[in-house]
């Protein structure tokens, strides 16, 4: 495929993208802003209400805000791990998807960015946990896991947004270039006015390389961040060591299950197949395998341990799980997390766009329901039994739920049509690097 | 430079084209005053060998400074009240590390594009005159500039290496 | 058990000095009650600050209570001229500081928002108010009418209430040509009354000494819950049966139904219903057989040979259910004993069962104990004024003969407590006749009134009132008027002409009442007794026990005829509960939202079935059942419960109310409306048992309204038990470790902490590290605590919805644990914030709303949470609870807040704070004397009122104070020690004895 | 160490002789010291270094699979170097099989109530499934290598004995090279899994179950990093050796270097974020089910010192140096830190040994008998490498035109 790419015809599929959208595009617009003001209509509910709206209860404190806070966070990790990692190891297959991919990564972070606020009892009172003293100088907690994950969270939200900016630079130039009236002004003002002269190339591919360089532990970091909201507490289920790996590779298998549920589409509507080709598909199929692989050696692992340990608590916990009030959601996780995965060892289903599709649909399915496993199945069944309970959620938690999903892809659908959603710059370096080993 | 010298723009449609051109000019007394190329090509770079970017340092000040924030704060805080929580220390060394990572990261980060913008000298309002548009496409310019009266050499020069002529007079 | 006396002695000398502030004053009351104002009125704006009413300081008043006949003495909190708080009188004789759950829910009669506030008349269209003025012209007029129209045409019926308010109304009922007042009490004893009526010739209700007893053996009498008097028998029994020295008193129940009190027997034996009798025979016969060395008194042994001779243990055992094994035990233990006591069936079995049970406990006791050592006949409760079941049904069956026109009721509600109040409401609803209900709140029976006249509750009155022979309680205003109704007894002195009132107004008579006798009879006098609360231990006649009369042998064979054969149809019982005794305190939200601490289930009434018969039967919880008798039918969804004899039914009463406030109507289900309605002729005994016609399925099935989880501890160290024998052997196989089992005990402070385990540096604490130690060989269950922790600390109530979903909000739970070898075993934990010293839950939060107190405490700050619920969530013991909503109060139930404690907001975590606020304040007061808190200054509300002294608070740093003595105990163990978590809270174990 | 090509034929072989040397040495002292002196401190010893060798030749052949099936494009001639660490595979399993004689004196929970654990920490039932683990993960490397070995040698030639019998036999009968292909990448993944799960099967058995009470759900993954760590430190050494040494014509890029030090620091960077992974969260829960075990080895005297100094050596140091970027390039340099950390994993093992074998040491029980027995293992996996070698002096040629498969 790679042969028949030039400069030219890499430029005109990008391009072409970006044209006038029809009717059809903006109806599904409208759909999506529709279900965004109905998130924000149970939300302001649940404020006026109370959060007794919600599902949750004692034990179950925690509830599908936290989840859906967790699976988006990982969902948003692929993206810079695919940039930056992939980056580091000079993965070709990287490129097509890269600018993508750090797109879902940022919309992906505000999403979750939102649960958090979504959780709080009293969420007028947020501003306690900036890093400002209250009226008799009393700070933050900052040894509190939460406190992490705000530090944590915003330092990615930054480097990531900053990252993806600096990687469309030469892009948007490119558009600058291409484009007149009010398009042109204002490419040429977020374009910064590149010129793509040596001067510039020399400092930015050094920039970029650490970027990629410092966004590397960044991913690890968050998301190791995220999973000690968990494992840093005294609760069966929660507090064990492995959580932080564990999380991470959970992540990462969400947020490349998120990349073919996101591309397999972008790539048929767009046209992009010559860019955007089949190995490349297969390159993150085979890299679902591997994560999905770690994730299961960490559930094979916790069970085990669990019984190692012959502590009751631990051994009736993680029974529990399995077997029972909460088994299915927990044969859900595993199965398709896991065991649904290894069929993409098979070239067939890999290179088979429709079930790589659905495959990369049932993996986010099961990282949600890993979420759910771990956030509600053990608190509901912990240390003491008179104190157990159950959770289910409420119509306002769907209700907010399906906003949140709303809300990224109201954000994506929007960026695909007015900004260059592959990168048009890294297109043309692999195709040098093609033509290097050609000739 | 002297009044009397002229900038000429060779534009080549492939990096290799460029890059021998570049090549070539470098063994004339010709001067290289730009490049532009659609790509960090590294063909351009063997052929230009142009100084190690310092971006750097301002990354590895970015991420010390953060570091040291970060935890500072965390202490500095958790000092105000010394309120006793969990038992644990008020200056807990072991989670304030976290804190000062991500410090770490980000301060770096915020370097590192402090160090791009003000090395790269971004952002530019006027795009130069000479600059041609199909730079950020598929093309790749050479401006060299030379005494008025080598201005046919050197157009013959990048004319032989393949390239199409753009003059700006001054 | 002297111990056991100088625990509660030097419990009530510590206490004297805060009482004497207390009861520093009053007075300023007398004005206050003096003064008349709308009852929408603010009280601060109405009640003149004097001395004692120090805006933001409490003031203290005695007095008694009468939420049931007990009459426990009261101290009221009085703050800006409400009260917030009810506490035990320490003076009091009958529950020494100590009161029951109904007793600290009493505030939510006065503040009921279902309160009436004016007298309403039925009219055509429905209830309408009037004035009081009219309301009395009118009953005056009537009473008037009907006494000119001829003698008896006035009755009332009263509940039980002190003698110089009976004599008033016999005096004005006189006026009138009435006969004397009927005093109608749900549970009036009939049975007991009746077997000492026969045996001794009055139909007394002695008080027991049981806490002298060494061996208890009961059949049924509910004295946790509601015999007699509650609160007292409670501390009696733990007096008896507490570890003391290395032993402990017996405790034996045989009875078809654990409940509560059987639960905290040794051993409970399950029995068929109504069959408690044979049983007894069978050990009457033991006892008075020749070959045990026990002297029983010859003739009395001639009288009961001819009865007991057919009561062989096979013949008992088919008759009753108990294997002779069981018989034989109990035998042993009752002969072996050297203060033996034998109590007979409470309320909860059917009338003439009741009565041969009762006199046969009687004869055994007798045959026991020939001089009874352990009965009082000197001193009797006042519940023995009750008129029998038969004289009510009578009084009100007569009304139509004698063509009764006025018919006063004075708080009671037989409509609903009296199987059959259907007849009762035909009766009084009869239109020629007139009924004034003296009551403040609607209820079955109001309803059926003509003219509802509310009148001035307990706390709001001048009265007098014996609690028993033995201790004169007073009663007085503690608090400015909040409604604008009479004294009762003013308004009935009022409907005579002034000159043959007995006194000018009911204070004085009340006055008179308390000053008879008295060597002085000065203001001053009758002041102090009022402080005090009432006249205690006056020497009274001291003639001994009265002689047996052995021909009563004779009746009890004619009651043994009537017990029932062995059949497997099922029998419903509706014993009366603790929480809402014959059903007054169903529409008081502290009570009904507190878990029954057998089932874990508020809100609802369940049907208690034996655990394998319901398996048998194919049932599982929450499946509704409709049960039927000759009466009618109810249903109610089942809970399986191992206390339950197979072949019964258990439905507790008091619930189930058709018209009773917002929180009583149609709550729960009342068992006591398809009883048999037929009480026994001769003792007049009513029946709270009764065979079912069927027990069907309806299909439905409900979700149960629990608050527990799980109810076994899964081999988890939460609340073991230690055999007597063992107490102080290692309970664990291997030494000290770091397991679960093998964990030592980590008190909160720097040597609680080992840098072998420990990764984080010991802290110091300034001053004080306050503790508390639960001994839950002490804990009944009661919930006593659980009611004061809710009027002390203002905490919401959510509802049945709110508790399916699991949003309880209780601090302080009393949860129960079963013994997987034997479910019918429980070991009752009161669970609240253990105030960890490494507290998992604050370093979680990312605010510091959570942290730890200079004083070891955990503390919460709500104006700081913001609601993320993290150290809810990383609590183990989830002792946290979260305002998922604002709860509601409706007027005037803010009233009753606690001024000194926060009203938190939706979106809040709060818990348990050992009660800070009274830290607080002991803190102001050591620091104005310029000292240091004594040990036992600080009590939080649930150790105040804990009628067994299970809790003791105190300060860890003081290496002489109760809690640093008790940590001691080998007894003492943490809850989930092995976490680390190193918990304030030290539970001692429960200790346990093969019987 | 160094090893050389058998194609200078002058030159005979002191190596070989060295190495025999060192092996013989080591084992006459641990032998002396086991049967005489003190037989715990013999096998402890053993146990050890067992653990670090052979993780050493686990991960350095870790890398050709991985590069493998990455398909990455730089490895070059560091994956036949990578390689050459299967000689000690056979080794290694021997050396585990003697391990069984020891049982004794590294298993302290023989002599300990398990309180039920026994079902699983039982001497047979370890051995049987550790010894099946290591038989796996041996065989699937040794299966992978073959296959690497048919595309290498049939465009290098073999002049070894055991090459020319390879060779020889392809000859024979040509196997399917497209299936070959297919097959080596099979079974590069399948080491790659096996590597995960044996490693923490005998992280867990060896190392963790030598405390029986206390367990970390991340101590396998941990150990198999550190394998990882380890095993790149001995390939980055050997190569740089190699490409140092004057007499062959062994040649790494210096991008090469580069890349392989990156992936060398990299993983510096995930052990300690396994380590600190597992700190923080012992540490934040102060649950004592865990703490007791870190505390003795991390905060308590004597162990405390060896922690720092461990923390220092594999973690400070080579982070703060291999920030630079052109210190990843010098051979020179490379060798000395990769030395420095493998010497810190060791003291690791040790640390995390010691304590379950001394309780209450006053100082740290570390000596001669261990550094012997260091020794012999070290001649051991020197001498397999160099036998490597000469069976295929080609890889050591220079080549210029470097394959990517």
């Amino acid at each position: 495929m790679e042969q028949t790419l030039t400069y030219k015809s890499i430029d005109n599929t990008v391009l072409d993208t970006l044209t006038p959208p029809q009717r059809s595009y903006w109806v599904l617009v409208a759909l999506l802003f529709a279900g965004i003001l109905l998130g924000a209509g149970c939300w302001t509910y649940q404020i006026l209400v109370g959060i007794g709206v919600g599902g949750q209860n004692n034990p179950v404190f925690w509830g599908t805000y936290l989840i859906n806070f967790v699976f988006w966070v990982g969902i948003a990790h692929s993206g810079t791990l695919i940039s930056a990692i992939l980056h580091l190891f000079r993965a070709g297959w990287r490129n097509p998807i890269a600018r993508a991919a750090e797109t879902m990564t940022v919309f992906a972070v505000c999403t979750a960015g939102l649960f958090p606020f979504i959780h709080l009892g009293r969420v007028w009172m947020v501003y306690y946990m900036l890093p400002v003293p209250n009226q008799r100088t009393l700070w933050p907690n900052f040894q509190s896991p939460l406190m992490f994950d705000v530090v944590a969270i915003s330092t990615y939200l930054t480097v990531s947004s900053l990252f993806w900016y600096t990687g469309m630079l030469p892009d948007l130039a490119t558009i600058r270039d291409r484009s007149h009236g009010l398009r042109h002004k204002i490419f040429k003002v977020i374009s910064l006015g590149w010129t793509g002269e040596w001067e510039i190339w020399r400092h930015y591919t050094r920039g970029y390389l650490f970027f990629a360089a410092l966004a590397t532990p960044l991913v690890i970091s968050v998301h190791s961040v995220v999973s000690w909201d968990f494992a840093l507490s005294v609760i069966p289920g929660w507090h064990t060591t492995i959580f932080a790996p564990y999380f991470v590779a959970g992540a990462i298998h969400s947020g490349l299950a998120m990349v073919l549920t996101l591309m397999i589409p972008l790539r048929i509507i767009f046209k992009y197949e010559a860019i955007i080709t089949t190995h490349v598909l297969e390159s993150v199929a085979k890299t679902i395998v591997f994560t999905g692989l770690i994730v299961g050696f960490a559930y094979a692992t916790e069970i085990f341990i669990a019984w190692y340990s012959h502590n009751p608590v631990e051994v009736e916990s993680f029974r529990w799980r399995a077997f029972g009030d909460y088994a299915l959601e927990y044969w859900i996780m595993v199965t398709c997390n896991t065991i649904v995965p290894l069929l993409l060892l098979f070239k067939k289903v890999r290179t088979n766009i429709r079930i790589l599709f659905v495959i990369s649909l049932l993996v986010n399915v099961g990282m949600w329901y890993e979420r759910f496993v771990i956030i509600v199945g053990s608190v509901a069944h912990d240390f003491l039994p008179h104190a157990w309970g159950l959770y289910a959620p409420s119509l306002v938690e769907f209700g907010i739920m399906i906003g949140a999903f709303c809300l990224f892809f109201f954000l994506f659908v929007l960026f695909v049509k007015h900004m260059p959603s592959v990168s048009m710059t890294e297109m043309k370096e692999t195709l040098q690097e093609g033509e290097s080993h050609a000739g | 430079m002297p009044a009397d010298t002229v900038s000429i723009m060779g534009i080549f449609s492939s990096e290799q084209r460029a890059a021998l051109a570049i090549d070539g000019l470098r063994e004339t007394p010709w001067i290289i005053e730009q490049v532009y190329s659609p790509i960090p090509s590294h063909a351009i770079e063997h052929a230009l060998e142009p100084p190690k970017s310092r971006v750097g340092w301002f990354t590895l000040a970015g991420g010390i400074i953060g570091f040291f924030t970060g935890f500072f704060l965390a202490a500095f805080t958790s000092l105000r009240w010394s309120l006793i929580v969990g038992g644990k220390p008020v200056v807990a060394l072991v989670p304030f590390f976290i804190v000062g990572f991500e410090f770490t990261i980000l301060f770096a980060v915020l370097g590192n594009v402090l160090g791009l913008i003000s090395q790269a000298r971004l952002p530019r309002f006027e795009t130069p005159a000479h600059y041609d548009e199909r730079f950020s496409g598929d093309r790749f310019g050479v401006l060299a500039c030379c005494s008025e009266d080598e201005q046919d050499e050197l157009t013959r020069f990048f004319e032989t290496n393949g390239a199409e002529i753009k003059t700006n007079d001054v | 058990m002297s111990s056991a006396w100088e625990t509660w002695h030097e419990r009530a000398l510590r206490m004297n000095r805060r009482t004497f502030l207390k009861i520093a004053s009053m007075g300023s009351v007398a004005v206050a009650a003096g003064c008349s104002a709308k009852p929408e009125d603010n009280l601060f704006t109405m009640v003149r600050a004097t001395e004692d009413m120090v805006t933001g300081k409490e003031a203290w008043y005695a007095s008694t209570c009468r939420e049931c006949p007990a009459g426990c003495g009261v101290l009221a909190k009085n703050r800006e001229g409400r009260i917030i708080k009810l506490e035990g009188n320490h003076l009091h004789p009958v529950n020494l500081g100590t009161l029951c759950i109904r007793g600290q829910a009493a505030l939510q009669g006065l503040y009921n928002p279902d309160r009436l506030w004016m007298p309403r008349l039925k009219t055509e269209d429905g209830w309408q108010e009037i004035p009081f003025e009219k309301a009395e012209a009118l009953i005056r007029g009537k009473a008037r009418a009907a006494a000119n129209r001829g003698t008896g045409r006035i009755s009332m019926v009263t509940e039980v209430v002190g003698q110089t308010q009976l004599d008033l109304f016999a005096a004005v009922l006189q006026a009138f040509n009435g006969e004397s007042p009927i005093v109608f009490e749900p549970l009036a004893h009939e049975a007991l009354k009746f077997a000492h009526q026969q045996i001794f010739g009055s139909p007394a209700l002695p008080v027991l000494q049981m806490d002298r007893a060494d061996v208890l053996v009961g059949f049924g009498a509910d004295f946790l819950e509601t015999w007699l008097s509650p609160v007292e028998y409670a501390r009696k029994f733990k007096a008896m049966h507490m570890l003391s020295n290395g032993s402990k008193g017996v405790f034996v129940q045989v009875s078809p139904f654990q409940s509560l009190t059987g639960a905290n027997a040794d051993r409970w034996i399950g029995c068929r219903p109504g069959t408690e009798a044979a049983v007894i025979m069978g050990l009457i016969r033991t006892v008075t057989g020749d070959e045990n060395g026990r002297n029983v008194n010859r003739n009395l042994r001639d009288a009961l040979a001819v009865v007991t001779e057919t009561y062989t243990p096979e013949a008992v055992a088919r008759m009753s259910g108990v294997s002779v094994e069981d018989q034989t035990i109990v035998g042993r233990q009752l002969l072996a004993a050297k203060q033996p006591l034998v109590l007979g069936t409470g309320a909860g079995s059917a009338g003439s069962h009741a009565v041969a049970a009762e006199l046969a406990a009687l004869f055994l006791n007798l045959a026991l104990n020939p001089e009874l050592s352990l009965f009082d006949f000197n001193n009797r409760h006042r519940v023995e004024i009750a008129d029998r079941r038969s004289t009510v049904l009578d009084a009100f069956d007569a009304m139509d003969k004698k063509s009764v026109e006025l018919v006063l009721l004075n708080n009671v509600n037989p409509v609903f407590s009296i199987p059959g109040g259907s007849r009762i409401a035909k009766t009084l609803s009869h239109k020629k006749r007139f009924v004034v209900a003296f009551s403040n709140f609607m209820d079955e029976t109001a309803a059926t009134a003509d003219l509802i006249v509310p009148v001035q509750m307990a706390l709001e009155t001048w009265d007098a009132y014996e609690s028993n022979t033995a201790a004169l309680a007073t009663l007085q205003p503690t608090m400015g008027k909040i409604t604008q109704a009479p004294a009762l007894g003013d308004l009935l002195l009022n409907l005579l002409p002034p000159d043959q009132r007995p006194a000018a107004d009911y204070q004085s008579m009340v006055t008179r009442t308390v000053l008879t006798g008295q060597d002085s009879q000065t203001a001053t006098t009758w002041l102090k007794t009022i402080q005090k609360g009432g006249r205690f231990g006056d020497d009274r006649a001291t003639s001994g026990s009265p002689k047996a009369n052995l021909r009563a042998a004779a009746t009890l064979k004619t009651y043994l005829a009537t017990l029932p054969e062995p059949s497997d149809e099922y029998v419903l019982m509706a014993p009366p509960s603790i929480r809402f005794f014959d059903g007054r305190g169903a529409n008081r939200p502290w009570l009904i939202e507190t878990p029954d601490t057998l089932t874990q289930i508020p809100w609802q009434t369940t049907a208690l079935i034996n655990t394998d018969s319901m398996a048998a039967d194919g049932m599982k919880d929450g499946d509704v059942v409709t049960l039927k008798t000759q009466s009618g039918e109810i249903q109610a969804p089942v809970k399986a419960y191992a206390g339950v004899f197979p072949g019964t039914v258990v439905v507790s009463a008091g619930q189930g109310h058709s018209v009773f406030g917002r929180w009583g109507s149609g709550q729960g289900v009342n068992p006591l409306a398809i009883l048999d309605p037929s009480v026994d002729a001769d003792a007049g005994a009513p029946s709270f048992a009764t065979p079912l016609a069927s027990l069907e399925k309806s299909g439905r099935s409900v979700a149960l309204a629990t608050t527990s989880g799980h109810r076994l501890a899964l081999g988890r160290k939460i609340a073991p038990t230690v055999a007597i024998d063992q107490i102080g052997h290692q309970d664990s196989h291997d030494k000290p470790g770091l397991t679960m089992d093998s964990f030592p005990l980590t008190p909160p402070l720097p040597e609680g902490y080992d840098p072998k385990r420990d990764l984080y540096p010991p802290h110091d604490h300034d001053g004080y590290r306050w503790a508390m130690i639960v001994d839950m060989d002490r804990c009944i269950g009661c919930t006593a605590c659980v009611g004061a922790c809710y009027a002390e600390n203002n905490i919401g109530i959510v509802g049945e919805k709110r508790i399916l979903e699991g949003r309880e909000m209780a601090w302080l739970q009393i949860q129960c644990y079963q013994n997987p070898a034997d479910m019918a075993r429980l070991t009752f934990l009161p669970m609240m914030c253990q105030h960890c010293d490494n507290a998992p839950c604050e370093a979680v939060c990312p605010v510091y709303a959570p942290h730890h107190s200079k004083e070891g405490l955990n503390n919460q700050i709500y104006n700081r949470c913001i609601g993320t619920r993290f150290c809810g969530q990383n609590c183990p013991y989830k002792v946290r609870r979260f305002n998922w909503f604002d709860w509601e109060r409706p007027e005037p139930l803010p009233m009753q807040l606690n001024p000194n404690v926060t009203v938190r907001s939706k979106g809040v975590m709060e818990k348990c704070s050992f009660c800070i606020q009274r830290i607080k304040d002991a803190h102001n007061v050591a620091k104005n004397e310029n000292r240091a808190i004594r040990d036992g200054e600080v009590v939080p509300a649930c150790a105040q009122t804990c009628p067994t002294g299970a809790l003791t608070f105190g300060s860890l740093m003081d290496k002489t104070s109760r809690v640093s003595q008790l940590i001691k105990d080998p007894r003492a163990y943490q809850v989930l020690g092995y976490v680390n978590t190193k918990p304030a809270v030290i539970y001692l174990k429960k200790v346990t004895q093969t019987v | 160490m160094s090893t050389q090509p058998s194609k200078n034929q002058e030159n005979p072989l002191p190596l070989m002789k060295i190495f025999y040397g060192l092996t013989a040495a080591g084992f006459l002292i641990f032998i002396t010291v086991a049967l005489v002196g003190n037989p715990a401190r013999a096998w402890q010893a053993y146990l050890l270094n067992f653990l670090f060798f052979s993780a050493i030749a686990q991960g350095a052949v870790l890398f050709s699979a991985l590069m493998h099936t990455v398909k990455a494009r730089w490895s070059g001639p560091l994956t036949d170097v990578a390689e050459s660490f299967t000689a000690f595979f056979p080794v290694s399993l021997v050396l585990f099989v003697i391990l069984f004689l020891g049982q004794q004196h590294i298993f302290p929970w023989l002599h300990e109530d398990l309180h039920g654990k026994e079902v699983w920490l039982n001497v047979p039932f370890m051995f049987g499934r550790d010894l099946f683990g290591l038989c796996l993960l041996y065989g699937l490397g040794l299966t992978f290598l073959y296959h690497r070995l048919y595309f290498t040698l049939k465009d290098r030639g073999a002049s070894g004995p055991f090459g020319r019998w390879l060779l020889a036999r392809w000859d024979q009968h040509p196997p399917d090279e497209k299936r070959l292909a297919s097959r080596m990448t099979v079974f590069g993944i399948l080491y790659l899994l096996a590597f995960a799960l044996v490693l923490s099967l005998v992280g867990y058995d060896l190392v963790m179950a030598t405390d029986p009470h206390w367990y970390s759900t991340l101590f396998g993954a941990y150990t198999f990093v550190k394998a990882v760590f380890i095993g790149f430190g001995a390939l980055i050494v050997l190569s740089s050796i190699l490409h140092l040494s004057s007499r062959n014509g062994y040649h790494v890029e210096k991008n090469q270097f580069h890349d392989i030090g990156k992936l060398f620091f990299a993983f510096c960077l995930v052990w300690a974020d396994f380590f600190y992974a597992q700190f923080v969260v012992i540490w934040y829960g102060n649950i004592p089910e865990e703490t007791a075990y870190v505390i003795e080895r991390t905060m308590a005297a004597p162990w405390n010192v060896l922690a720092w100094t461990v923390f220092i050596g594999c973690f400070i140091a080579p982070f703060l140096i291999l920030l630079n970027r052109r210190i990843k390039t010098m051979p020179r340099a490379m060798t000395v830190i990769c030395l420095a950390v493998m010497a810190g994993i060791w003291l690791e093992h040790y640390l995390l040994l010691g304590p379950s074998f001394h309780h209450h040491a006053q100082y740290i029980p570390l000596g001669w008998v261990e550094a012997a027995v260091a020794v012999g293992f070290f001649g051991l996996l020197a001498a397999a490498v160099t036998i490597y070698f000469k069976q295929f002096p080609e890889l050591l040629v220079s080549r210029q035109e470097q394959l990517i498969d």
